[in-house]
């Protein structure tokens, strides 16, 4: 059994920084390979050498047996190697089929040959069951249509060896499981896949192999048939990881979140959140789970007044909250860990220690009548750096610079520090590796322990089975199920994400 | 009222011509992500150049002297253009400050020139111009043929059909998708193996080369003689054209024209019986203000290609 | 981080060499005497105490109108309409310099925050169009200059003079100048002003890096998202920004309407004072104190190339190409970066 | 102290030799106008005098800017010049402001009036020339309709605009004079655009008194020219002959008609010398006039007008210098 590509004791070192320390991979032909690591281990970095975005500053690549050096994408492409990359590189403004033809487009008599472009493109993603629409402008269409669109990119260049970095982090239970599908037909059509997850149940389910490395280091390749999750967290950790964070039954007291009727529209002025009821009380994590674009973040920004909502009505501890600005909800007690740190969690261009305090500058001790006291903010700022263990540098490192990772855990010490009766989490764990995964679930029931009121927002199912007491199943803008993660299984919220199955909404809402 | 339309149009696409060549300009390089402040510069090497071309090869080249020197005047304000190419492309240079830098430079280089070669403050007057036209057939047109096709210069005219050649390359034609892609998601286009320097460099000489031209037969058609004065603003409301055209070349033509309109109007309109006594003060800020209302009011707000301003840097997120 | 900080300070250091050594090569090829040439730049800036006081006189605008380019830019706006700024800052400085007669204490102070209210207008409608209708501000400041530079020269004729070209001269009670200044140089046009302007970087740099205020603008400056998320009002801080620089840019035309020319005549053109502005805000690292240092040293180069015609007969626009480089290698920091950190990698 | 003086950086100016300077508004020695004009006239006394260009000799500086014409004053005072010459009324408060300063020193304002023991002040009668040049317009025009182009709304402007309409009406009642100012004298496409209008509205003369706003003028008046050669449209130029500027390309022909020139350059020259000669007209306002051959129109005029017109000219000429017609200086008393 020969193999396609032989990435043999790459090394990779920015400026002093080694990211890869002579790893080494072999992908077999026609096998699924997972490519397991922490943040910043350097999978990335690997799949972008590969790739041609970075040059080796050692080791050899063979491909199909032929030592090659692969200067630019362009050579990866020729050598049949595409990329579905973890940051999507989608140019928003464009079509699908623009986006797709892009580097090597038809012409007829130096024009772009439209609609030839968009009949093969029809006819590529009907032939792998991709079903997108060849016309329709990225802004459009959804997280989970945009990675086939990346399939479709690679597939349209004849790639027969696809690197998929990360492609499950942004996807829905269902999406998931039909990208699944999509490897798997790839497969069958003779392709090679290199499959980078933190998700140690996708490995096992769809991988042939999986390539272990630890801070830029190689730790081995093993048949997934041989292993379990324990030995690959453990493996790629460096430590016994718990999956089942273990904790007491909740002491549930008075109502913290009572939400009425609500209804929120988005800009276009179509219903996002329709007349929805839902209650979150103190000391129980309730979680809402449901499938990308059914209302959570329209949810979330009209509770913390990110966005204006309709009517209906949002009380914190009793107090009408709805409509107030996003100050005025903060200082009564809510706590939000954003969706997309990077947007809204962070000024990536602040140090650490000035993105602790961006919702307290104003305030004692962080400063007195208007004059900022930088002493108390970066006393607190290295405080938090200590508790939440925030891998940088030191407090006036510049948030830009801290991986996706440690950029969360910033961010939950400065919102939880600020000691909320409401904690809102939106995706607190996305992109991030099980130790990070870990350590903010400990968090997150730690606060609902202290008899706060969490609400948590994911579409990774079994971290809303894990930590919630609670789970608000969401669909079409209404809270459509309330059902206990004791007595339900990952199917039957499927079902009811799904929308297919509707269970009595329970009153206790 | 015709015989005013006669008056004012024609001298508006005369206004316009040269603002509509350098947005056009400005369209290719801000498309390809780069700013382009130093239009204003580009149009005073144009200017420069155009003009001591044609004072210095009038004899030989005869008639057509002036057509030479747009195209030297193109040469050499691409060729200028390098430096703003260079530094912020390659030197990763805030590209604000680098085109403010051209415009600081192109001035200062040229009237030192200027004082080099003629041992005095603005060079002599041009010889040889452009001739006023009527565009034969059209201009036969009742009403129409008068009022858009009478009394032109050529260069003006072909300002408005290159309106349109670019439309078609950015729309188009593979270059200007790339051109795009490179505007909106450098790092995208790279990982399609779109060489994004190469491409910036391309838009940004094309966008000296247009400006060249623009500053070139402004100084040959209307001050027909190169100053200190002879470009002042004329790049900076070409960029504002560009804006104002949300960055798409009949945008910025359409802009271009409305500038032009507004300005022959605060002129023409002295002459107008309506117009007369209203205080020329509010003639003269007419263009202006009705630029600011227009972007208030109907256009609203335009979105400038995501990757504008900042300079590429292989695998940085 | 205080490496970091060095590189920051060479880097301007560098380019004014760089560009002062290209601008003597240009005079080399161009058959002038360099030696000839910065020699009488030099005289002609710091000659004898009143060639110093003209150009102190030339940088107290300049500081101003830097620290307005500056300000805008912490903030992640363009404020080209610094020019138009200032020339309204004159005009309203004049206006009242001229209108009445108060004691000193009283007029001075008056005239100048009219200066600073007229400035602060003009920043006020980009700004307030910005945060409202998301109008981009580099096409309305523009506008904002011409119609700037033509309400004043209307305003001068109609109102401060009878279809004239100047206002009358000011009242010595609104005047920045002093005898004092004036014989301890020789009749140069040196006024307080300079005095103003140090104190206005000072407020500045407090502004933005000491105050909860600065804070918030700078946040804004960086990720309009996160400050909105964080409970900041994000239009009201772009405003606010907007008519702090144009306060800025105000004060800079006061400072020619109430020192230097003591009235305000009809324009030609732009004072060309404001877009020298963006070059002193560049060259300072948009830093108050590096605009101090940047203004000094544009306009000894200013002032200095008045000499140089007549003394070494080099045209005064070498100064201008001069500039414009020393622009563009700080622009192009990157490579000087490039350069000093190899050095240092060398030194280690 | 008021004896601020300080010795020049380099002694080679001989005290005993008389040495004169200028000092240019923006426009510069070459700004084809009174700046040029003025020059010439120093020039002209410089080599007649045997004087070097530079310290000691004769010189002059070019201002950028306004905050320029006191430094540059200043300038050839410390310079040690004996008398220095501010060009344009501008030039005005500098003037004042340094006289004042340098009671010692002696100057010379050009187109202002500035009231100091130190200063002599010239001034011209351009009323006088318009006039000269509207009668010239007011027989030759064939539509009856004349234009006039102002460069700024100045009192100085309006003695042109003043003189040349008087002079219009005096010899043809019926014509209609257009009157329009650019609002700078910098803008030839000002300039070029309402030529453009006003010849499209049938005016076939334009008078400009608009600096390079006025070179506007031309280009427009020669485009048309060039387009339909029989065509008759002319310009009438101003401060010096500008029979060059209306050269059309390719003929000999000039669409310049005639120019009214002010002779900046002999009242320079003459203020020179008497200066050089001990008297010294300080405090005191000459005005150059027809009379003192201050203004006038160009020799070139004769190209393109014909005798018998010239000769009324002339017959007016003599009207104004004896006194029989006072020409106004405002649209007050044009009235
Ligand atoms: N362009 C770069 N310049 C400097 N350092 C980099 C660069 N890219 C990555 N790194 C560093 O190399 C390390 C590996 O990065 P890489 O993106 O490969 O991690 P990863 O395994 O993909 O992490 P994640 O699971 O979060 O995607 C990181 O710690 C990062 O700090
Ligand atoms: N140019 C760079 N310089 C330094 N570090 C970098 C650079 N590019 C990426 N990194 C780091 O490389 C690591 C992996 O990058 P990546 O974007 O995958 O982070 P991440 O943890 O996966 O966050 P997310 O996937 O949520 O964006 C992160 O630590 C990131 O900060
Ligand atoms: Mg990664
Ligand atoms: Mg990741």
């Amino acid at each position: 059994m020969e193999y396609v590509i032989e990435m043999l004791n790459i090394r990779k070192v920015f400026g002093s920084f080694v990211a890869n320390d002579n790893i080494t991979l072999q992908l077999k032909k026609g096998e699924i390979h997972a490519l397991l690591g922490e943040n910043g281990a350097g999978k990335s970095t690997l799949m972008n050498v590969l790739f041609g975005l970075y040059q080796p500053d050692g080791g050899e690549i063979r491909v199909k047996g032929k030592k090659v050096n692969i200067p630019n994408p362009n050579v990866a492409n020729d050598l049949g190697i595409g990329m579905v990359h973890q940051h999507f590189m989608l140019v928003d403004t464009f079509t699908v089929t623009e986006n797709i033809i892009l580097g090597s487009e038809p012409t007829k008599s130096g024009q772009i040959d439209i609609e030839r472009a968009e009949q093969e493109v029809r006819e590529l993603s009907e032939r792998y069951g991709l079903a997108v629409d060849p016309k329709a402008k990225i802004a459009d269409i959804s997280v989970g249509m945009q990675q086939r669109v990346e399939i479709l990119k690679t597939l349209y260049r004849g790639a027969d060896i696809l690197i998929f970095d990360e492609p499950t982090a942004v996807l829905t239970p269902q999406e998931i499981q039909e990208l699944i599908q999509i490897m798997k037909a790839l497969v069958r059509e003779g392709k090679s896949i290199i499959l980078i997850t933190h998700k140690l149940k996708e490995i096992m389910e769809v991988c042939d192999r999986v390539t272990v490395i630890r801070r830029g280091k190689g730790i081995g390749t093993l048949n997934v048939s041989e292993t379990n999750p324990n030995e690959l967290a453990a493996l790629m950790v460096g430590r016994e990881v718990h999956f089942k964070t273990e904790k007491q039954p909740p002491k549930v007291g008075k109502p913290v979140l009572e939400i009425q009727d609500l209804v929120v529209k988005d800009s276009r002025g179509i219903t996002v959140v329709d007349h929805l009821h839902l209650t979150v009380h103190a000391g129980e994590i309730v979680g809402i789970a449901g499938v990308d674009g059914n209302g959570q973040t329209e949810l979330i920004e009209a509770i913390t007044g990110l966005m204006k909502s309709e009517s209906g009505s949002i009380r914190l501890n009793g107090k009408e909250i709805r409509n107030l600005t996003p100050r005025q909800i903060t200082e009564t007690g809510v706590g939000h860990i954003p969706q997309d740190r990077h947007k809204h969690g962070l000024v990536l261009d602040f140090s650490i220690g000035e993105n602790m305090v961006l919702q307290t500058y104003y305030k004692e001790p962080y400063s007195k009548r208007g004059v900022l006291n930088f002493k108390a903010i970066y006393d607190k700022a290295r405080q938090l750096i200590q508790e939440f263990d925030v891998r940088t540098p030191d407090e006036y490192t510049k948030a830009r610079a801290l991986s996706g990772g440690n950029q969360q855990k910033a961010i939950i010490g400065r919102e939880v520090d600020r000691d909320p009766d409401l904690l809102i989490a939106a995706q607190p764990t996305r992109g991030l590796d099980v130790g990070a995964i870990e350590f903010i679930h400990k968090r997150l029931i730690e606060q609902r322990d202290r008899g706060k009121a969490v609400l948590l927002v994911s579409f990774e199912l079994d971290e809303i089975m894990n930590v919630s007491d609670r789970i608000a199943v969401i669909y079409e803008g209404k809270i459509v199920a309330i059902v206990d993660p004791k007595e339900t299984t990952e199917q039957e919220l499927g079902l009811l994400m799904a929308g297919s199955k509707r269970k009595e909404a329970g009153v206790s809402s | 009222m015709l015989n005013i339309l006669e008056i004012i149009i024609p001298s508006a696409i005369f206004f316009a011509a040269p603002l509509i060549f350098t947005a056009l300009g400005g369209v290719f390089s801000e498309r390809s992500g780069v700013v382009n402040i130093g239009l204003e510069g580009l149009m005073v090497i144009g200017a420069f150049t155009g003009v001591v071309f044609n004072l210095t090869f009038a004899d030989q080249f005869g008639e057509l002297t002036p057509w030479l020197a747009i195209v030297v005047a193109m040469v050499v304000a691409s060729i200028f253009s390098l430096m703003h190419a260079v530094a912020s492309i390659s030197l990763r240079a805030d590209q604000v400050v680098s085109g403010v830098a051209i415009n600081f430079l192109a001035l200062g280089l040229s009237l030192f020139l200027v004082k080099m070669w003629y041992g005095k403050g603005q060079t002599d007057q041009v010889q040889v111009g452009f001739d006023k036209i009527d565009i034969p057939i059209l201009s036969k047109i009742p009403v129409l043929g008068p009022i858009l096709f009478s009394n032109g210069y050529l260069p003006s005219y072909l300002a408005i059909v290159l309106a349109f050649v670019v439309w078609y390359v950015i729309y188009k034609t593979p270059f200007g998708l790339r051109l795009r892609a490179v505007g909106e998601h450098p790092m995208a286009a790279d990982t399609m193996g779109i060489n994004v320097t190469k491409m910036r460099y391309i838009a940004v000489m094309l966008s000296g080369a247009l400006a060249g031209i623009g500053g070139s037969i402004y100084a040959i058609i209307i001050s027909r003689d190169f100053s200190h004065a002879t470009i002042s603003g004329q790049g900076f409301m070409a960029l504002a054209a560009m804006i104002f055209g949300k960055w798409h070349p009949l945008g910025a033509m359409g802009a271009a024209l409305f500038f032009g309109f507004a300005q022959s109007l605060s002129i023409v309109g002295q002459a107008i019986p309506f117009l007369k006594n209203v205080p020329t003060v509010y003639l003269l800020i007419l263009p202006y203000a009705l630029t600011i209302l227009a972007l208030t009011g109907f256009i609203g707000r335009a979105d400038a290609p995501k990757a504008l301003g900042t300079p590429y840097v292989k695998g940085k997120r | 981080m205080s490496e970091n900080r060095l590189t920051n300070i060479l880097v301007p250091v560098f380019a004014v060499i760089l560009g002062i050594i290209v601008g003597a090569i240009v005079m080399l090829v161009s058959g002038y005497d360099p030696i000839a040439g910065y020699s009488a730049l030099l005289y002609g800036a710091f000659g004898d105490r009143y060639y110093i006081g003209e150009t102190i006189r030339q940088v107290t605008p300049y500081i101003l109108a830097g620290l307005a380019v500056a300000f805008a830019f912490r903030t992640g706006l363009f404020n080209i309409g610094v020019e138009g700024q200032l020339i309204v800052g004159w005009l309203a400085a004049v206006w009242v310099g001229v209108a009445f007669e108060l004691p000193k204490v009283i007029h001075l102070p008056l005239a100048i925050f009219a200066a600073a209210a007229a400035g602060a207008l003009w920043g006020f409608i980009p700004g307030f169009l910005k945060a409202r209708f998301r109008v981009h501000e580099v096409i309305v400041t523009i506008m904002m200059n011409y119609i700037a530079l033509y309400v004043s020269n209307a305003v001068i004729r109609s109102v401060l003079s009878d279809q004239g070209f100047k206002s009358e001269k000011i009242y010595p009670s609104a005047s920045l100048r002093s005898e004092f200044l004036q014989s301890l140089t020789d009749y140069s046009t040196l006024h307080y002003g300079i005095i103003i302007s140090l104190i206005a970087a000072v407020v500045m740099w407090f502004l933005l890096e000491k105050t909860t205020t600065g804070y918030e603008l700078r946040a804004v400056g960086f990720n309009q998202h996160a400050s909105h998320y964080a409970g900041m009002n994000v239009n009201r801080n772009i405003v606010l920004s907007m008519v702090i620089s144009g306060v800025f840019a105000g004060i800079a035309g006061a400072m020619e309407g109430l020192g230097t020319f003591e009235n305000v005549s009809v324009k030609a053109g732009f004072t060309g004072v404001g877009f020298d502005g963006i070059a002193v805000a560049l060259l300072g690292g948009n830093h108050a104190f590096g605009i101090i240092l940047a203004a000094i040293l544009f306009g000894a180069l200013k002032v200095g190339a008045l000499e140089m015609p007549s003394a070494a007969d080099v045209p005064t626009e070498l100064v201008d190409i001069v500039i414009a480089l020393i622009i563009f290698f700080v622009a192009s920091s990157y490579l000087i970066r490039l350069v000093l950190t190899r050095l240092k990698k060398e030194g280690k | 102290g008021q004896q601020g003086q300080e010795e020049p950086k380099t002694d080679e100016g001989k005290v005993s030799e008389f040495s004169v300077a200028m000092v240019t508004d923006m426009g510069g020695i070459d700004d084809k106008s009174f700046n040029q004009s003025a020059w010439e006239g120093l020039q002209k006394f410089g080599e007649e005098n045997g004087l070097k260009k530079g310290k000691g000799g004769y010189d002059y500086l070019q201002s950028k800017g306004d905050a320029d014409y006191a430094t540059n004053l200043n300038k050839l005072v410390r310079n040690d010049f004996d008398l220095i010459f501010g060009i344009g009324y501008l030039m005005t408060d500098a003037i004042t402001e340094i006289a004042e300063q340098k009671p010692d020193n002696k100057f010379a304002i050009v187109d202002s009036v500035v009231e100091k023991p130190n200063v002599a002040s010239i001034t011209f009668k351009e009323h006088e020339g318009s006039f000269l040049v509207g009668v010239v317009a007011g027989l030759m025009t064939k539509t009856n309709k004349i234009g006039f182009v102002g460069g700024v709304e100045l009192p100085l402007i309006e003695k042109f605009e003043s003189g040349f309409i008087a002079g219009v009406k005096a010899v043809n009642p019926n014509a209609t004079v257009t009157v329009q100012y650019a609002g700078a004298f910098d803008k030839a496409d000002k300039g070029k655009a309402i030529a453009s209008s006003m010849y499209a509205s049938g005016v076939d003369i334009i008078y400009h008194a608009a600096g390079g706003t006025g070179n506007g003028v031309f280009s427009e008046a020669i485009d048309l020219k060039k387009q339909d050669p029989n065509k008759e449209i002319w310009v009438i130029g101003v401060d010096r002959d500008q029979y060059e500027e209306g050269k059309v390309p390719g003929t000999d022909k000039s669409v310049t008609l005639t120019s009214m020139v002010k002779r900046v350059d002999v009242a320079v020259y003459d203020l020179a010398t008497k200066t050089k000669n001990g008297n010294f007209p300080g405090g005191q306002a000459v005005e150059y006039g027809l009379k003192e051959d201050g203004v006038g129109i160009a020799p070139t005029s004769k190209n393109n007008v014909p005798e018998d017109v010239l000769k009324q000219v002339d017959e007016w000429k003599q009207k104004i210098i004896n006194g029989e017609v006072k020409v106004p200086t405002t649209r007050a008393e044009l009235k």
